[in-house]
């Protein structure tokens, strides 16, 4: 997908420009509240009129006030999601989730009710009205309408802030999949990096009403990687475990990662959080860490107070963070060796 | 066949009477019959509504179909007089125009809309009371508003028709307005211009005029003719 | 005092009365749900006129529309002349012109009602059909018409109770013709004038209040049936 | 066509339309806003009976109003005997007679127009105002009143509007007298009532109508303004 | 405050029935997307009538089915905050901040206008309508509407979902100020473990419509160590830093912890993933990790799949995280004495 933007609005208490192109498939849009995320997309899905400017999507012009052209709504086949659910209350769940379905032109139907109903598990709800359920029953209905209108590009904002984790990470894991399985691009709003990592390639970073930035998600991370609880998070992609004493050995570069064994099914994405790299100089004797990788610096640079130091393990590529004593300590420097100390219960699988 | 009649509220009993008659001698002709106050048959007739015959409470009304040519003009005639009267609670001490100084209110039809204010206002005038009662007065909506309010008590007396009169149950006839006070009160007839082509239109046109339709107008208190 | 027995004249009024009140109320439903969603969601050159329009039954008093419609109607009339005569059609002194009299006289409650009603929709709603690919009509099918439902079915409770009580419109237009357009306001017209007809028109009276009461009674259950589906 | 003058009776009546039907909506709009907000928010015993007794004037004619009211008003009536009598209160054939008649007529309109406006307020909002502190009075003054505004706005116009229309039971009431009772309705069908009468009935309706054009103008604008405040 | 509950609620496809007492300033309601948390917070505010059953704070009978007892809502002094802001749509910011204080009888309102404009950062909004507003700003007004009406109990329904780290943040440390300056204590529900350390003491897990438990929200984070991806947070209370080198040294038990400075002023709590302490058997040479603590085991104790690991460390306790082959390779057990090596970056400061 290819998404041009370039629009200006005024709200007279709050004005908005944006001028940007977004290529790929899962583009995060990031910034403080009031910034301007929600004018952003409700401007694409042409919920406001942009005040000059044009919108094209796939080379198809959506708008373009100076030829004074502006698809409708519900022409432009820009499925929405929004901060607030906004269900229909005079139709229940299933008639509720089937609205915009019915509506999509046949050959677009591919993502059916049944599949959606279990992964966001309201199979339950199904012949419920809508007026009573719980603030997350209603936010996944909503977001099960918006996907099961088969949609040529998504808009979720906010779509997983009432949601409790392991839910958040099951549906997040279900709209990855979707979009990559009929093709589906996005746009994401979210307040979380770490929702924003899992969810987007790239990244636009919108202040004060404007697009202030725009970069590879990864970038975004590794800059905020100072000011975030959880750091840079290294996403690896593994495969085939072995069972090792009670954990899983999973074949990496040239070696092996040991990751604590989960419930369920041995996972194929796993995440780490660079604050959960230690880097030590010298081999050390017991360690409660057992995956100890020996590895050559590659990259290091400034992130807030602290270095984020870019390692070659084998041929694998993985962040980590220090402060700047240990940089000094360690003699951080490109081409480097050092040995990087991970727990195995430091992944966390994704799916 | 059909006749269609549009005829006075006022004189919705007569008719009745007038109409069941001749069809008993006539089964053939069905009776359509329209009431309601005289300048709005007048106006539906203007406006096309299907009438063969016309009785109005007043003149004004029948001229004004004349002039615009929707009546035949030959057959216009007068279907019947009224009285006017004055009624009260049995036992006023009211016997004339002139004692009506003594009451507080008294009603009377809107001089303008209704015939029977519009006479009743003449006499007032005739006899020198207008100016003196003028403050007095409460103008009714039609006859029957009149009566009504005399019968509720709301006024002292009211002036009507002797026809309506008939009806009261708490008021009685305290006189009856001299004749020579107020124009005489007709109800014109006519045939109009549609139903001068109509047999039975003309028939029961005719009926009306006989000793038999005289007679059911008098047991109801009008004076034919 | 013994309930006086209804004569056939009367029970074809009451009959008639039923039959144009809601003749008048469901032939003007769909255009006043238009109107009404004209008013409430475009803006367009002209509108305060045409709320001027539809309102104007409501200021002027029935006697003067009845006569403005007799005009309007009538073999002099615009419609009249060059419409209903060419195609053969009488109007004036049927029970179809009393149910155009009632129509246009309930017709501001109906329009009213239906407005405030869809004023109250949450606009949020609309936008989310729109980007589930609803446009506007499939928009006013699905979401807008049962939203203002309480409005529609207040306004046609308005109109039908009004249609009943209606007088002076309807004694213009369609004349008082016992059997063919006399409807109940007629009928009690009739019988309180002449003598002894008060108990009959009471019981007419009565009659129309019963009616009323049957419309309010549904107009209760629907909307109860509303909330309760939860 | 020259326009005729009005003469001073004419111009009282049309001072007397605006007064009658403003000081009726007006008196009507408290005791409106209350019914509506018990009809709509309580439950209680005999509640279907008191929306048929509130929505009956819609359904009777007007002249019935009219008789009905006088028989409870008047000197043998129920009110007038043992409530106006003893506090030497004369009603009948004044202009409060009118505005008691025009009150009775349009009050459905006002009543039903607040509940729908009523029934589509978030019941949440409700609820936010309790917990913080708002009871019950409070609640209908704070948040009830300003978020049924549209509601009572546009039943207050259409209550006016009707009010310059009414005719048949302020005649009876009131009576017919010019300068004292004689509202535009009932100067209409004077004119009416003679065949050179139309020209100046026709020039009672336009001012008629353009009253309910100013106000209807008010409303919209006030609706306006209401949308506007962000 | 002591809030005694025994409610029974039937909402027919839906049943609810608590019974616990909950004493303490702040206690946590967490259980999944409808499991009725917000069923029970709507119960106590009084906003649903329990079928049967009693609701008594602090000796004050709300409710009590069995004497017909029920004070209205707006007598009972119980502040809410809703998922939903429910902003009177026609009143502006301020106006819509005030009501509740207006309400407030002058003796109880101590909470005023200004202070809390500041940290909700609504100061440039007060003058505005509220339909406009962002729904990061909707939200905020939300809860300074609730917190000025000075109620003698706070209820928060997933008050903070909507809001970006950076505020969230700052708002939990006003709540919380608030809360213990003018002794206001609350009910918070959240889906987040670590909102709900950091805003509670103790603890309600809800599940399918029943108190499931009832316990110290530090237990509840021990047994959830294993599944979170942030593992058991340590909270430290430091203060008296000294600069050395460019890190922050705080005194802690008989030695020192070396922690990045953050921007703006040193903190005084701070917080420390149990997956961000590294144990060792033997004192490592050069290490990234800034602190390397001497300490001995206390107590070692098994969540999920790892051992959770309490530390002596020169007599202030911590928290560690290892997988079972570790915990055998160091040989936990109490009174083992190990090296805990945390980076400087690890610790986040929360005030
Ligand atoms: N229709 C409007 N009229 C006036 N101001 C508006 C309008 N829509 C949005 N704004 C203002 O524009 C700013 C940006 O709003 P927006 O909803 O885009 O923020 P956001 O980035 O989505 O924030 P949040 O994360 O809190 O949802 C806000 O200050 C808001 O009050
Ligand atoms: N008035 C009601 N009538 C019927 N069912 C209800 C009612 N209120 C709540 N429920 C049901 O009770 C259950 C619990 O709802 P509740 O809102 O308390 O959940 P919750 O724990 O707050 O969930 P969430 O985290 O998604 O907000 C839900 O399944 C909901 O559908
Ligand atoms: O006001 Mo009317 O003319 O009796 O319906
Ligand atoms: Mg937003
Ligand atoms: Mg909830």
């Amino acid at each position: 997908m290819e998404l041009r933007v370039d629009v200006q609005k005024n709200f007279g208490s709050f004005s908005f420009a944006a001028n940007f192109t977004a290529s790929g498939v899962s583009t995060g849009v990031f910034g403080p509240s009031g910034s301007g995320k929600s004018t952003l997309v409700k401007l694409i899905a042409g919920l406001h009129k942009p005040d000059s400017g044009v919108i094209i999507i796939d080379g198809e012009t959506l708008f373009d006030s100076s030829r004074r052209q502006n698809i409708p709504v519900e022409e432009r086949r820009v499925g929405m999601v929004f901060q607030h659910p906004n269900l229909f209350p005079h139709l229940n769940v299933k008639r509720n989730l089937l609205y915009g379905y019915r509506r999509c032109p046949s050959q677009h139907r591919r993502i059916t009710l049944s599949d959606l109903v279990d992964v966001l598990e309201i199979g339950h709800l199904l012949d419920r009205g809508v007026n009573n359920l719980s603030g997350g029953e209603k936010q996944r209905v909503s977001i099960g309408r918006t996907v099961l209108s088969n949609p040529r590009l998504l808009l979720m904002d906010e779509p997983l802030s009432a949601l409790d984790d392991n839910l958040k990470y099951q549906i997040i894991t279900y709209l990855k999949n979707v979009s990559k399985r009929f093709g589906i691009p996005y746009l994401f709003i979210s307040h979380s990096l770490k929702e924003m990592r899992l969810m987007s390639d790239q990244v636009l970073v919108v202040e004060d009403g404007r697009i202030a930035d725009q970069m590879p998600t990864e970038q975004l991370a590794l800059s905020r990687m100072g000011q975030s609880l959880t750091g840079y998070i290294n996403i690896l992609k593994l495969k085939d475990p072995r069972l090792r004493d009670e954990l899983h050995a999973y074949p990496w570069g040239d070696g092996e990662l040991l990751i604590v064994a989960g419930e369920g099914q041995p996972g194929t994405l796993f995440e780490l959080s660079s604050r959960d790299i230690i880097l030590l100089r010298r081999f050390p004797h017991a360690i409660s860490a057992r995956n100890l990788l020996k590895c050559t610096v590659v990259d290091a640079f400034p992130s807030g107070h602290r270095i984020g130091v870019k390692l070659d393990c084998g041929g694998e590529h993985l962040v980590a963070e220090v402060t700047l004593p240990a940089a000094r300590e360690l003699e951080i420097e490109t081409g480097r060796e050092l040995y990087a100390a991970i727990k195995a219960s430091a992944f966390r699988q994704i799916m | 066949g059909d006749v269609n009649l549009s005829v006075a509220a006022s004189m919705k009993d007569a008719v009745n009477q007038l109409t069941d008659n001749f069809a008993k001698k006539n089964p053939g002709v069905k009776f359509i019959k329209n009431y309601g106050a005289s300048g709005a048959l007048a106006k539906q007739i203007e406006s096309g509504a299907p009438a063969d015959i016309f009785i109005s409470a007043n003149e004004k009304w029948m001229d004004y179909l004349k002039e615009k040519k929707l009546m035949d003009d030959r057959s216009i005639g007068t279907f019947a007089y009224n009285e006017l009267v004055f009624v009260g609670k049995p036992g006023m001490k009211v016997r004339s125009m002139q004692d009506l100084a003594e009451l507080e209110k008294i009603a009377i039809g809107s001089p303008q809309s209704v015939p029977a204010g519009e006479y009743a206002m003449a006499a007032l005038k005739k006899s020198g009371m207008d100016k003196e009662l003028e403050r007095k007065l409460v103008m009714a909506k039609d006859v029957r508003a009149c009566l009504m309010y005399a019968e509720q008590g709301e006024v002292d007396g009211s002036f009507v028709y002797k026809t309506d009169a008939l009806l009261a149950k708490n008021t009685k006839i305290l006189f009856v307005v001299p004749q020579e006070l107020y124009p005489r009160v007709t109800y014109p007839k006519g045939l109009t211009a549609a139903g001068s082509k109509n047999k039975d239109a003309a028939a029961f046109f005719n009926y009306l005029n006989s000793a038999e339709a005289r007679k059911s107008l008098e047991q109801l208190g009008f004076t034919a003719k | 005092m013994n309930m006086p027995s209804f004569t056939s004249a009367d029970y074809s009024a009451i009959f008639l009365s039923m039959k144009v009140a809601s003749t008048a109320t469901l032939l003007s439903l769909p255009v006043g749900f238009a109107l009404a969603w004209l008013m409430t969601y475009k803006q367009f050159r002209g509108k305060v006129i045409l709320d001027v329009l539809i309102s104007l039954p409501l200021t002027l008093p029935p006697v003067v529309i009845g006569y403005l419609l007799l005009l309007l109607l009538g073999r002099n009339g615009w419609v009249g002349k060059y419409l209903l005569q060419p195609l053969d059609i009488r109007l004036i002194f049927t029970w179809k012109a009393a149910v155009i009299a009632t129509a246009v006289v309930g017709f501001p409650l109906l329009v009213r009602a239906i407005r405030i009603g869809m004023e109250s929709i949450d606009e949020r709603l609309l936008q989310a059909a729109r980007t589930l690919g609803a446009g506007t009509f499939d928009n006013i099918i699905t979401v807008i018409l049962p939203l203002s439902f309480r409005g529609i079915l207040a306004g046609s409770a308005l109109m039908f109770a009004r249609g009943l009580g209606e007088f002076g419109a309807t004694i213009i237009v369609a004349g008082n013709i016992p059997g063919v357009t006399q409807t109940i306001p007629l009928a009690i017209y009739e019988y309180t004038s002449s003598p002894s007809g008060d108990v009959m028109a009471l019981a007419l009276c009565m009659v129309s209040i019963s009616l009323s009461v049957i419309i309010l009674l549904f107009h209760e259950f629907l909307s109860r049936r509303l909330v309760k589906a939860d």
